[in-house]
């Protein structure tokens, strides 16, 4: 049960935090840490339990070791839907990222004033719902989860949002509801199509036999939610402006988060549920994904709101996933697994860092912005630090991931492979239109000031230290990734057998 | 006792049934309300002892027993509530009481 | 009497005792103690029943019967019994409310064991009766007249069951339970089944013998409309669970059961709909509600029994703390009285709003399981029309509960007075609410409890 | 744990990583002098280690490789190394003398910048020692690559180092950005003999390589040759070199001239083996090179800016690197290139000292009156340019060049044409680099003269400090006497001693002087000296082409030199050939043409808005609203006639109930 520890504390922890001002003020914050921390607690002992103990493998056949944990327990036996939560390093990685990230956005809105303990509880919702979507294999609680986390990021947009942050929310709402229609729909038609009952349970379905026609179709569904989510050109639209309009810590959320969402469940289910559909549609997926990130770092360049560049590059990042996980060999998929990582550093960053700056001077327009070398020197290092991340400078991990994508796409097709290492020329063009704009010369009309807080450093060294120590010493988390990565290929292998 | 014979005990039977609903929903008055109810479990009683002396079984004997009862008690409870309403409310008329309604 | 039957019967043994005890105790000692002597009563029965829910089950000679149905619809009316005594006013003129409530607490107990017309009739009969007795507790006019018409229609309810059991006795002889199988196509015995079926309806508060339950709602202390909506509806619940397997007179049986199910459905839906009183709202989608477990049992579902049970069961917390929330606002709480009380009283509110939410069915609350124990059985059974008819319910139903919802939460700026609530009802309000939330989230415990009831 | 040779290998780049570290950090306050002295140690700490190491290598002990650490993908082994060979042990022994020399020099040439933008500096700097070090003495490609492109960031934020200057920061990114294109060329060749090779070790890859079909040992070497070329400012990717002149002068002397720059003839080195697998590849890098020696020599002769013309000498001098790479001879090339990084960052110093301060900036012109004013930065500048001009015999330069001749001649047919394009640029080489020296005997000019009441002014002594004396007589010296060292240096990497015939000799060896006389005619002849004059003019101001028969007699000459002046205008090329097609498609995506801004993620919800609008137009009076309006009003209506049912009068209850009676019998009655 510890595994629901990892889901119920943060959302628990967001529900209490919602009351505690009425008994006691100001201590929603600390609730909501509270929860976070004990979250990750769980999340620790679990690992450190699963890795101990050489992983529990019941109730999965053939997966032995793979698991680092699983609760299995019925919650409505005669709907077929059951409480199944496993943990492989892939789930494990992620859970950290998220209640890292968690904790992070709690510190960094440690002053919020206004409507604090929704905020708090927004926060711990957003964790607890993505750490559902991370853990359930039962797939219709997966889609329970994968709906319930749009809530916590709408009203974050919608209320501490800037500029026409209603229309935003709603635009992001819409988008990835629509979406989402297609998810449900496919796993309806799973759970109720089995020859033994209605269930949901991942691991039976994919031991099922589909016809690779109607898996063709059940993969679409599933993909058109999760790259809605990622988000892959053509279906980025509502990324940018949720970006731009959301606070800081809604966009690192966003970013370090739900974007990874939508990577995990490409990563997770088409190999495993699909494969033969995904080999079908693989080929779609890497032309799709080798035109979003060259797309993405196109438009990026033109950007002169800075969050917005950002969220291009999010886009052209996300894309390189995509392609990395389409490609279905050993080293593009653990690439993408890297990337997903390394972005949700360097992303998360680069929108606190700009954050801070809108924070200070109350714009983001690049064109206005500037001096932060002259005035701002912590502000400039730590910029200069992600601005490598974000080009993919070795040494970080968003180098080692897109190396490691353009490796297994030299295996698929030279093609893709050319066109990954055009967009990281790209990259150097976005990444320093932003950088020199803002940090290099003297600005006209926003001059930041002040430098970065300890409690902004704080949490952006350590997104910096993660970014250089999984791209320096990258080999826990690959040994962390390997298993689901190997499960993932072995399902594509089996099929292209 | 012959099948004929009780059918005409259970028509009666459930004449008086009949005719007892009727007079609760004829009459206005509380009490003469709660006669009719007397009349209308009557006929039941008759048709337990009729139905019980056709099989030969106390059964029905005991059943008319325990109608007995209920309405005396049903009575006993009926007449206190009409005391109760005449002399606080001034009510005999059980149209009159519709507080409570839609 | 050997020990087996002595256990079978401790239930009604204990009920008996705290009545007597309690009674003895009234006019003299202090009303608490009453109310506790009385208390101990349900307390220990629903022990008895709920530990002995495994147990084989064993016929007790001629009038009563022992088996898993008994024995949880014997725990679920004892519960309801000790929740409503709880919240049960007034208490201080009126020391008499306590044993009454146990004596309707025992008369529900009967009934869920009942085997026999005997036991049938003088468990329904005590119910009818000692409801009778705490609604005039508060001898208000209003109390009188819900009151009066209990009484009238109550005996016209029993006239009719009673000639129902008459006519099936004429032609078979037997007096059980079991005398309506066999000989279904005796004309005598349908003739009796409609009766019997008017008989059981007007307790079951179906359309078109529910006429009471608004008024009796509206009018009696709330405590004794959260029993009349909960306790003996699954105490006749069970009845007809066991009439339904004694195969009745079909197709008489099930088609009645199922139109008038779906009238109460579809006019309690309707009538509730902008009600602006609570409590009569209440009292209209207790009808609703009831209709609900009519088309259930009337559907014949194999799942029939087993959800329609975890519906009554699911459906009690929620009643009940509404019922106790309206107790402690007083009087007949209408919309407006309602604005804001969440910030004003938030536990109360959030009961409230938990409780509405339950009853409206939606998701996260154990209202929501029971919906869908609703839907399965129907689906199962392939009643569709049923089923549609179920459907316009809960839409119509979603209505007028999440009126009352979003009042709750509405601010408003005038001075309203604050809830009182009793130690004991705070903690009636928050078992409740926990209740409501816990088995929404995990129903396993209820499911499995249920499930031990049935053969 | 000993101090073992592994272990100093390890720490070579440490230092500089560590002083790169400590001056980076924010927190400490430093004082200039603790500075000065964590960024000494940065820069002269790599050279005292490196110095044992290479000593030991040539003994015979080369360490091979070192280890650091192993990661698993999947069924691959990433074995991160770093190695020590003779080729490494030079470039690497010559990279941190070079470093700690321009470290040195600049304590001097820095001292008048703010103590911030000095710690920042010197911090990139020795990250920049770090990162090349690395890079030479890498053992795998990942180590290779992290350190090649750690360069190329360090490069970025040098030139981009004056952060108000428009000017650097445009160069520094157009640095970037090109040679960000090289390095794809080169990661995707990384990643294919990883592939191949199943191992990123280069002991273990290149050797690899000749199990290679022949089309992939072409397409790796080509692309090799690219990353090759990109970096080394090669032609055609050289336009970055020359606007790079942007940052400060130890940062020209550093990176962009001895060391950074010639990477691209060090990987080529590295990579040899695997080059001369691809003899097709081969000849293009030696006909790529020989052209770009030409174009940077003819450049080089025309420039108006002291550094540009030592940019453009760069560029000409690594395509002598890479002629010879291309003839096969990576020994000479490894020699030429620890010749240039003498001779060329001793320019590169001794011209920054003498035109520090001065009003026209890095102008030819301010050298003038360098023999008076800095008479020894001038006489370390001769000794370099004569170096760099290749004066036979005297100079370091030409023993190195001489070498690189040799190996063409022996190229087969086409080595005699290379070898023909080759003398003729050390002729031109002999010509700019003897017209710089020239200027500086020249006197100063009145305008010139550095105004000692500017504050903005910075005043050296005549004789200069120890700081920048001492790496400029080190270097001078250097490159007058390295020449010694090529015949070792090239045994040393195993090559056999070149043997020239004497008729080439002689030729090579009259070319530079040749050169001094083209550069004694520019200046005297008063036509060419006259067209010259036009030129400077042009340049300075129109910053416009004449047009043909404009301009007097000599307009053909000066359109000749305007056009070698501005690099046989490239830019312009690659201006309209890359940069404005793609600024114009970014402007497009975000919607300054026709199109909506973001295009593709616009269009689909621009179709469904349309879709939408044209479904529901028809629409519009929303009828099923109405209906829906009507039907809620409808159950109003009946909640509203269902609640007078519930009448309040028990004879009506009763009613109901007997009705309710009477149906449930009538229902008996009616079914059988």
């Amino acid at each position: 049960m510890t595994l629901g520890a990892i889901i119920l504390l943060p959302f628990f922890g967001g529900l209490v935090a919602l009351f505690a001002n009425l008994i006691w003020p100001r201590t929603d914050r600390w609730v909501a840490l509270v929860s976070l921390v004990l979250g990750m607690l769980a999340l620790i002992f679990v690992t450190a339990e699963g890795v101990l103990t050489g992983g529990s493998a019941a109730g999965i056949e053939g997966e032995a070791g793979r698991w680092l944990a699983l609760h299995r327990s019925d919650w409505a036996p005669s709907l077929g839907v059951q409480i199944l939560l496993a943990m492989d390093g892939f789930s494990g990685v992620l859970l950290f990222l998220s209640l890292g990230l968690g904790i992070l956005t709690v510190i960094l809105s440690w002053n919020e004033t206004e409507k604090s303990a929704l905020l708090m509880a927004a926060l711990c919702w957003t964790v607890a719902t993505s750490n559902g979507v991370f853990l359930a294999f039962d797939l219709l609680v997966f889609a329970f989860f994968w709906e319930l986390m749009m809530v916590p990021a709408f009203l974050m947009i919608a209320i501490w949002g800037h500029g026409t942050r209603e229309a935003t929310a709603i635009k992001f709402l819409i988008f990835n509801t629509i979406a989402g229609l297609g998810l449900l729909a496919a796993v309806f038609y799973l759970g109720s199509t089995g020859e033994n009952g209605v269930t949901f349970d991942a691991f039976v379905i994919a031991g099922r036999d589909i016809s690779p026609y109607v898996q063709t179709w059940l993969l679409a569904g599933f993909a058109l939610a999760f790259m809605v989510k990622l988000p892959v050109p053509p279906f980025h639209a509502w990324l940018p402006d949720a970006h731009t309009q959301a606070p800081t810590v809604g966009s690192i959320l966003l970013a370090g988060l739900l974007l990874k969402t939508g990577a995990y469940g490409l990563f997770r289910f088409p190999a495993m549920l699909f494969p033969d559909g995904f080999a079908v549609l693989a080929p779609y997926g890497l032309i799709l994904g080798s035109f979003g990130t060259i797309y993405g770092a196109l438009v990026a360049c033109g950007q002169t709101d800075a969050k917005r560049l950002v969220a291009y590059t999010s886009v052209a990042h996300m894309s390189v996933v995509l392609m990395g996980i389409c490609g279905g060999v050993h080293f593009s998929m653990m690439g993408a697994g890297i990337v997903m990582v390394a972005h949700a550093f360097s992303a998360s960053a680069l929108f606190l860092l700009i954050g801070a700056i809108y924070d200070r001077v109350g714009t983001r327009d690049i064109r206005e912005l500037g001096g932060l070398q002259r005035n701002a020197p912590r502000f400039a290092a730590t910029f200069a630090l992600f601005f490598s991340a974000t080009l993919a400078m070795p040494g970080t991990a968003n180098f080692l991931g897109e190396a490691l994508v353009i490796t297994g796409m030299f295996q698929v097709n030279w093609v893709y492979a050319s066109i990954t290492l055009i967009s990281l020329v790209i990259s150097v063009v976005y990444a320093t239109r932003l950088f020199q704009r803002v940090v290099f010369g003297a600005s006209r009309k926003a001059e930041v000031k002040q430098d970065l807080t300890w409690r902004e450093l704080g949490p952006i060294l350590v997104l910096g230290a993660g970014t250089l120590f999984f791209g320096l010493l990258p080999q826990g988390l690959m040994v962390a990734l390997d298993p689901a990565v190997n499960a993932a290929v072995d399902g594509i292998r089996a099929v292209q057998k | 006792m012959t099948d004929t014979f009780l059918i005409g005990m259970l028509v009666l039977a459930a004449g008086l049934f009949a005719v007892g609903l009727f007079g609760v929903l004829a009459r206005r008055a509380v009490l003469f309300q709660l006669l009719s109810l007397e009349v209308m479990l009557s006929g039941p009683s008759l048709a337990f002892i009729a139905a019980g002396a056709r099989h030969g079984d106390p059964a029905g004997q005991g059943m008319f027993v325990l109608v007995l009862i209920l309405a005396a008690a049903e009575v006993a409870l009926g007449l206190a509530l009409y005391l109760r309403m005449a002399r606080t409310a001034n009510v005999t008329d059980s149209d009159s009481i519709r507080d409570l309604r839609h | 009497m050997t020990p087996a039957d002595l256990a079978a019967l401790a239930p009604l043994i204990v009920l008996g005792l705290a009545i007597v005890v309690s009674m003895l105790l009234a006019p003299r000692a202090d009303a608490v103690l009453v109310r506790f002597v009385a208390a101990l009563g349900p307390f220990a029965a629903m022990g008895i029943a709920v530990m002995r829910l495994g147990a084989p089950s064993l016929p007790v000679p001629a009038l009563l019967v022992d088996d898993g149905f008994a024995r949880l619809g014997v725990a679920l009316v004892a519960a309801t019994g000790l929740a409503c005594l709880i919240f049960l006013r007034p208490a201080q003129p009126a020391r008499e409310g306590p044993p009454l409530m146990v004596l309707a607490t025992l008369g529900g107990a009967v009934l869920a064991m009942a085997q026999h017309a005997a036991t049938v009739f003088l468990g329904l009969e005590i119910i009818t009766l000692s409801l009778l007795a705490m609604t005039v507790l508060p001898r208000s006019n209003a109390s009188l007249e819900a009151a009066y018409k209990l009484l009238i229609l109550g005996a016209i309810g029993a006239a009719a069951l009673l000639l129902g059991f008459a006519l099936a006795y004429a032609q078979t002889g037997d007096l059980s339970l079991g005398a309506w199988s066999g000989s279904g196509s005796g004309m005598l015995v349908r003739l009796g089944a409609a009766l019997l079926l008017a008989g059981i309806a007007f307790k079951f508060s179906l359309v078109p013998f529910h006429m009471w339950t608004p008024d009796l709602f509206s009018g009696a202390p709330p405590a004794v409309a959260a029993f009349a909506g909960v306790a003996s509806k699954v105490a006749v619940a069970v009845v007809l669970i066991r009439l339904a397997a004694t195969p009745m007179p079909e197709p008489v049986w099930s088609t009645g059961l199922a139109a008038i199910g779906m009238a109460s459905i579809l006019l309690g839906n309707i009538q509730a709909l902008r009600q602006p009183s609570l409590v009569r709202m209440l009292g209209y989608s207790a009808v609703a509600h009831s209709g609900y477990v009519a088309v259930i049992l009337a559907s014949g579902a194999p799942l029939g029994a087993e959800a329609a049970l975890f519906y009554l069961a699911s459906y009690a917390p929620g009643l009940i703390a509404a019922f106790c929330v309206a107790a402690g606002i007083g009087g007949t709480p209408m919309l407006d009285d309602l604005r804001g009380l969440i910030w004003r009283s938030p536990i109360a509110g959030a009961a409230l709003a938990l409780a509405l939410l339950s009853l409206a069915g939606l998701p996260a609350s154990v209202g929501f399981l029971g919906k869908f124990y609703l839907f399965t059985a129907l689906i199962e059974a392939q009643a569709w029309a049923l089923l549609a008819v179920a459907a316009v319910g809960s839409a119509l139903g979603l209505y007028f509960y999440m009126v009352f919802m979003v009042t709750l939460f509405r601010r408003d700026d005038t001075p309203r007075p604050i809830p009182q609530f009793q130690t004991a009802d705070t903690i009636l309000l928050l078992a409740a609410s926990g209740m409501i939330a816990a088995l929404g989230v995990n129903p396993n415990p209820l499911v499995n409890l249920v499930r031990l009831a049935l053969p | 744990m000993t101090l073992s040779p592994a272990l100093i290998l390890l720490l070579v780049p440490s230092f500089a990583l560590a002083a790169f570290m400590v001056l980076g950090l924010y927190p400490y306050t430093l004082r200039r002098r603790q500075v000065h002295i964590i960024a000494l140690l940065g820069g002269g700490l790599p050279l005292l280690l490196m110095a044992p190491l290479t000593a030991l290598c040539a003994a015979g002990h080369c360490l091979g490789v070192v280890p650091i650490f192993t990661l698993t993908v999947g069924q691959s082994v990433v074995a991160l190394a770093l190695s020590l060979d003779p080729l490494g042990a030079t470039i690497g022994l010559t990279v941190s003398a070079i470093g700690a020399a321009v470290l040195v020099y600049s304590i001097t040439y820095m001292a008048a910048t703010s103590l911030a933008d000095l710690r920042r500096f010197f911090a990139l700097m020795n990250l920049f020692l770090a990162a090349m070090l690395t890079m030479v003495l890498a053992g795998d490609s990942i180590v290779f690559f992290l350190g090649w492109e750690l360069m190329g960031l360090c490069s970025y934020f040098l030139i981009a180092y004056n952060t108000t200057s428009a000017e650097s920061i445009t160069a520094g990114r157009k640095a970037f950005i090109m040679t960000r294109v090289a390095d794809a060329y080169l990661l995707a060749a990384l990643l294919l003999l990883f592939l191949h090779a199943n191992s990123v070790r280069l002991d273990v890859l290149i050797p690899a390589s000749a199990t290679l079909d022949a089309t992939m040992t072409t397409v790796i070497a080509a692309l090799l040759l690219g990353g090759a070329m990109g970096k080394s400012a090669q032609v055609p990717f050289h336009t970055w070199l020359p606007s790079a002149m942007a940052g400060p002068t130890p940062v020209s002397a550093l990176l962009h001239s001895a060391t950074m720059v010639a990477a691209g003839a060090f990987l080529l080195m590295r990579f040899a083996p695997l080059m001369q697998l691809a003899p097709m590849v081969q000849v293009a890098a030696a006909v790529l090179g020989v052209a770009t020696a030409a174009y940077g020599a003819m450049s080089a002769l025309f420039q108006q800016d002291v550094k540009r013309l030592l940019a453009y000498s760069s560029i000409s001098q690594i395509g002598f690197m890479m002629l010879s790479l291309g003839v096969g001879a990576p020994e000479a090339a490894a020699a030429h290139f620890v010749m240039h990084a003498i001779f060329k960052s001793l320019l590169f110093l001794a011209a920054g000292d003498i035109t520090h301060g001065c009003v026209e900036g890095t102008d030819l012109s301010s050298m003038r009156g360098a023999w008076t004013r800095k008479p020894v930065s001038y006489v370390a500048f001769v000794a370099g340019g004569a170096s760099l001009a290749g004066l036979p015999m005297v100079t370091a330069g030409w023993w190195s060049k001489e070498a690189i001749l040799t190996a063409v001649q022996g190229f087969g047919a086409i080595g005699q044409v290379l070898w023909l394009g080759a003398v003729l640029t050390a002729l031109l080489t002999g010509a700019y680099a003897s017209r710089a020296i020239m200027i500086g005997l020249m006197p100063m000019r009145e305008t010139d003269m550095p105004n000692a009441g500017n504050v903005h002014r910075h005043e050296a002594p005549r004789t200069g400090t120890i700081w920048t004396n001492l790496p400029l007589m080190l270097l001078a010296t250097g490159a007058i006497v390295a020449g010694v060292l090529v015949t070792p240096i090239m045994h040393f990497l195993g090559a056999e001693e070149p043997h020239a015939s004497a008729f080439s000799v002689y030729v090579a060896a009259a070319a530079p002087l040749l050169g001094v006389g083209l550069a004694l005619a520019l200046v005297f002849v008063p036509w060419l000296s006259e067209g010259l004059r036009n030129v400077r003019a042009i340049s300075r101001k129109a910053r416009k082409m004449p047009r043909r028969g404009e301009g007097g007699a000599n307009s053909r000459f000066v359109r000749l030199a305007l056009w070698l002046n501005w690099g046989m205008r490239f830019d312009g090329l690659y201006q309209v050939m890359f940069v404005r097609p793609f600024v114009k498609g970014v402007r497009w995506l975000n919607g300054y043409g026709k199109a909506p801004a973001d295009p593709v993620g616009t269009w689909p919800v621009l179709a469904l808005v349309w879709l939408q609008q044209k479904i529901t137009a028809p629409l519009a009076p929303d009828w099923f609203d109405k209906l829906w309006m009507r039907g809620g009003a409808g159950v109003v209506r009946l909640w509203a006639l269902a609640r007078t049912v519930q009448t309040g009068r028990v004879r009506d209850y009763g009613f109901a109930m007997a009705g309710g009676i009477a149906g449930l019998l009538l229902l008996v009655w009616g079914t059988p």
